[in-house]
């Protein structure tokens, strides 16, 4: 059952210029599972008017996290909210990632780490992530993902880390021969590679990604955020965000 | 006292005068996780065409200040789905189901509205006359009047249901809109849809959704569409569903002032998926503290 | 090196195609404290009357969701006041003069035309046709294509310095009025001016402002004074002024690229008196960053 | 000259329940005078969009303040503002209160303390001060004004305090006669009434009043704040908010 939350903040954190940590108590018990995401409104006044969609980073015990990248107005105000100040979540909405039977890979892509590290918190020790970043200092959380996976391969763009260059390749380096599904969460130019990688490889590993588009409702309502998927228009609040990567047109 | 609430909208008869905006609440489903849908004067549905259709092509929305521009382009699961795998839910509830209708041509409207006139648990027609459909004369009929009298004519021949026509703010005289409406044979209006609007991403010189324009919404046109419905409301008799920037109470008591009947909470769905049961509650308030017993002594009550 | 931002509207050079919207930069004058006018593409005067005009009865304004509501009644200090008073102040700065004007009937149009030609220091007249007299058939010429185009035709006879016709959003077809300036020999055209909206305030039950209608302004009607603007110039060619909710230079460039030549700022100058100096600034380096070399390059290169 | 200041918040501080005293840090030097407004800016959005009229309730060295009463969404977001925070503010606009020869008599009503504390810290121990309120929790500044008045007469309309009733009835009684130039700042209610007790007595004091009209630029410009006065519309901002009660149409 999706709920509407007053909740209050207890933790804001810049841990770059741009990426925020957003932690806010939960005072009813919450559920939900990786991939899912909720509606975030900032204040109460009409600009800006709409929630904002941020994926559920972490859930501990009465604290839900937030990861996200300050990107336009929403984002801006939600960075400077002061500790104590409440902020009204929606949700959990959304399909989650299927949970892997055994091993998994992950791929992340900048901030799209936000989404897949309860995915690799509530299975631990069986994930093997790629995680890239323009660089290092925007690889995030890495003693704790060291801790949680089976291995972890850090791509920079800027060389710095062990690997240079896009995480996606090096995942076709290190990744496709492990044989494991996929679970992936980046920019729109990282899954297009993923899945050129794939098809180059004529794999057929299982392959989820997460994917973004704008939203007003965030439970189907609206019809405002399709994306164009191989049966035609589906809605990335309720049929996705999670999606197979061979349903998406890309 | 509980005060009197109840409104009545053509021959419809709303336990309260707050209804959901058609597209705003799609079929009333997704909203029963978080209220009793009972508790609404009624549900209009996402605009129905015959066939399936798929809608525009993604980006569909975009966020205006204090508004939202939207191009959904209509996408609809069409009438045989929406009967089959819609309604029976619908039927559960103990309110008015309104189902907003449109067509390719005058022709589809007319048969639309003479199936939905025999589809039983479907209480009312809202006849949305601002039809996207480029190719056709007929998608002007929401703008010119000799259009809009004809459509209206012809449709109110094939139902005795409540036919409420969705009036399109793109007008110079709203009151001539409305008025054609009443003499037609119309039961009621609904002002105002969406205002057509336009954002354009400055990197890469075009627009920011799908299509070149959408449709405006939210709480930027509040003010004018509450001065089409006292324009309108001025000249007819038959009620009126005011629609436009409707968040608050406060807002849906300016509607029912200034000559709406009822009201549509759209945009705010959105925001707050429990708006429409908050403008309610609020609204019953508000007629307690000013000792009103009767909404009806409300509305239409504004001074110039 | 320094992109070039001069554009030509009508006869008038502009030295870059930034101008103040009409009533909201008073004469000039009052912003003068904060910055050197003589930076601005052209300044343009509250509407002017030949006689002085009292205005409206307070209260006039009220805020809006991201707008806001005015009924000032045009109120103004009058032609000869105007020109003994103020215009010897403007002429110090070195900016173009465009004096926004209306009347009460044609004749009285026609009459301060004359005079405005005739008004050494005027460099462009801005004809206001949305002349809120409600006594007068020709109040409507602003509505009715009849009456611009007659209007429009008598001004243009009477002067021969650039004749801008500010238009009224409240039309179906924005690009049919604009085609109407344009045919009976218009140089250019303002878009939008307010759009007619109300407030209610729910205790009182009266509107909010002394008249029951205001104008509303401001970054919620900005998508829809857009749309408008990109409609008008796919079927002009004269020059369009672009206007409505510009607060920052992304939100001029806007306008530019959908088609429009120059842009007036208006309630922005309320928020911050330096608006249009941030305008102007912004969208120069805008054309650095993307290296455009001349702003008349940008004009009107929006893709559908 | 008029300017635009970002000025931070180094107080901002709940004094009742609805009035709060707001201080900011002065970087350029800033001149104003009493009886002059500022307009707030309580953000960077567009709602609330207009600037907010408050009179300068005090400055002094590099410290300016307002003192407002929570009434709206603009009062209300200020009122929630953290220290530390920018904040634009625009003047000082409109004209002053003319300054007083020798003695003068002050009537606040309300919040209306807000627009004559300066006032009367300008010209200490000059000030008979006639401040009422509902109740004596809403009587602000009590012993800054004992100090800074000749007299000090406090009216509240709960009974507490030295007279009962309306702060224009105790001026009727003690005031009056005191022959003294008149300043006064208060709900409409209370111009009003202060007038009649003018009239009745054919007075003909100089009585100068402070009052209100909503405001968009503050300068002038738009014409939008107007009053009714003997001579016409005129404009709070500039040709206000100081007008000689005589002028004014109530
Ligand atoms: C299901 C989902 C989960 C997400 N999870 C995260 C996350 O965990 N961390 C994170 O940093 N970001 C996440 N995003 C992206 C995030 O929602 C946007 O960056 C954010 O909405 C931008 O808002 P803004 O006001 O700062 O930007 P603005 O550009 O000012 O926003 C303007 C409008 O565009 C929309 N918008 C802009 N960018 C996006 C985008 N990429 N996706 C969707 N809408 C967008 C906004 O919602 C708003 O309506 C997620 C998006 C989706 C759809
Ligand atoms: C010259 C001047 C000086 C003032 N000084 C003070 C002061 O020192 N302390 C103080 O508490 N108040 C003062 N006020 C009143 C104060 O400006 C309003 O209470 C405030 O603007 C209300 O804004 P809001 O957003 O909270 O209310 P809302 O009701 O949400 O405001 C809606 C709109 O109405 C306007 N408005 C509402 N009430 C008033 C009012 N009484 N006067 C002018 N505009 C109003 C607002 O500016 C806004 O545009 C002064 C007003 C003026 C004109
Ligand atoms: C996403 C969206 C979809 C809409 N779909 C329809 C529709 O199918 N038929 C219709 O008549 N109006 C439709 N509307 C218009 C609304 O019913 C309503 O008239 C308008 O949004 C103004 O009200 P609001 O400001 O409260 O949203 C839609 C509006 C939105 C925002
Ligand atoms: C207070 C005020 C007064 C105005 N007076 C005039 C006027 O005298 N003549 C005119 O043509 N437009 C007038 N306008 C309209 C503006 O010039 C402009 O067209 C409109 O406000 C939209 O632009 P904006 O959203 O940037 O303010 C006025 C607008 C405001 C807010
Ligand atoms: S956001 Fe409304 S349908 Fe997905
Ligand atoms: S507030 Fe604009 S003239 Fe006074």
């Amino acid at each position: 059952m999706n709920k509407i939350n007053k909740l209050k903040i207890i933790k804001n954190q810049a841990l770059t210029d741009e990426i925020h940590l957003l932690s806010l108590k939960v005072s009813d018990p919450l559920e939900a599972k990786p991939g899912q995401f909720f509606l975030l409104k900032m204040n109460e006044r009409y600009d800006p008017l709409l929630g904002r969609p941020l994926s559920i980073f972490d859930l501990e015990g009465d604290k839900i996290s937030f990861l996200f990248r300050v990107k336009g107005k929403g984002t801006k105000i939600l960075s400077k909210l002061s500790l104590g100040e409440e902020i009204q979540i929606t949700g959990p909405f959304g399909r989650w990632y299927p949970f892997p039977q055994g091993e998994f890979a992950v791929i992340a892509g900048g901030i799209g780490i936000a989404s897949v590290f309860y995915l690799i918190k509530k299975f631990p020790e069986r994930a093997y992530l790629f995680y890239g970043a323009r660089n290092l200092s925007e690889i995030l959380f890495y003693e704790e993902l060291k801790n949680l996976c089976k291995e972890v391969f850090i791509s920079t763009e800027c060389g710095r880390g062990e690997y240079k260059g896009v995480v996606t390749e090096t995942f076709r380096e290190k990744g496709l021969k492990l044989n494991l599904p996929i679970y992936a969460c980046g920019p729109m130019i990282m899954i297009k590679e993923l899945r050129k990688i794939l098809e180059e490889n004529q794999s057929n590993l299982q392959c989820f990604v997460a994917v973004e588009e704008r939203m007003a409702c965030g439970l189907g309502a609206c019809l405002g955020c399709v994306i164009e998927t191989t049966e035609g228009f589906k809605r990335v609040c309720t049929e996705g965000p999670v999606f197979k990567i061979d349903e998406l047109k890309l | 006292m509980k005060p009197n609430t109840e409104v009545k909208v053509g021959k419809l008869i709303l336990k309260n005068p707050v209804v959901t905006a058609s597209g705003t609440f799609g079929y009333g489903l997704e909203y029963s996780q978080f209220f009793d849908l009972s508790l609404l004067g009624a549900i209009v549905i996402k605009g129905l065409s015959i066939n399936p259709k798929e809608g525009n092509p993604p980006p569909r929305i975009y966020e205006t200040p204090c508004g939202m521009l939207n191009s959904i382009g209509l996408q609809n699961i069409g009438y045989s789905y929406f009967v089959k795998e819609k309604l029976p839910f619908l039927k559960r509830f103990d309110t008015k189901i309104i189902v907003n209708f449109f067509g390719e041509n005058l022709r589809e409207y007319i048969e639309l509205a003479e199936r939905l006139n025999d589809t039983d648990g479907v209480h009312a027609l809202e006849m949305n006359v601002s039809c996207p459909n480029k190719n056709s004369h007929w998608r002007k009929m929401g703008l010119i009047p000799e259009l809009l009298k004809e459509a209206v004519r012809e449709v109110r021949k094939v139902t005795d249901k409540t036919l409420i026509i969705k009036l399109s703010p793109q007008v110079t005289d709203i009151a001539e809109m409305a008025k054609i409406c009443e003499d037609e044979g119309a039961d009621a209006i609904s002002l105002i849809n969406t205002v057509p609007a336009m954002v354009i991403d400055i990197k890469t010189r075009r627009s920011v959704i799908g299509n070149p324009v959408g449709g405006l919404s939210g709480p930027a046109i509040r003010p004018i569409a509450l001065r089409m419905v006292w324009e309108a409301s001025k000249v007819v008799q038959i009620p009126i569903i005011g629609i436009g920037g409707i968040i608050t109470a406060e807002d849906a008591l300016q509607f029912l002032i200034a000559g709406a009947k009822a009201v549509a909470v759209g945009t705010a769905n959105f925001i707050n998926p429990l708006s429409a049961m908050e403008v309610i509650k609020g609204i019953e308030n508000f007629l307690i503290t000013e000792g009103i017993k009767d909404i009806n002594d409300l509305i239409g009550t504004v001074t110039d």
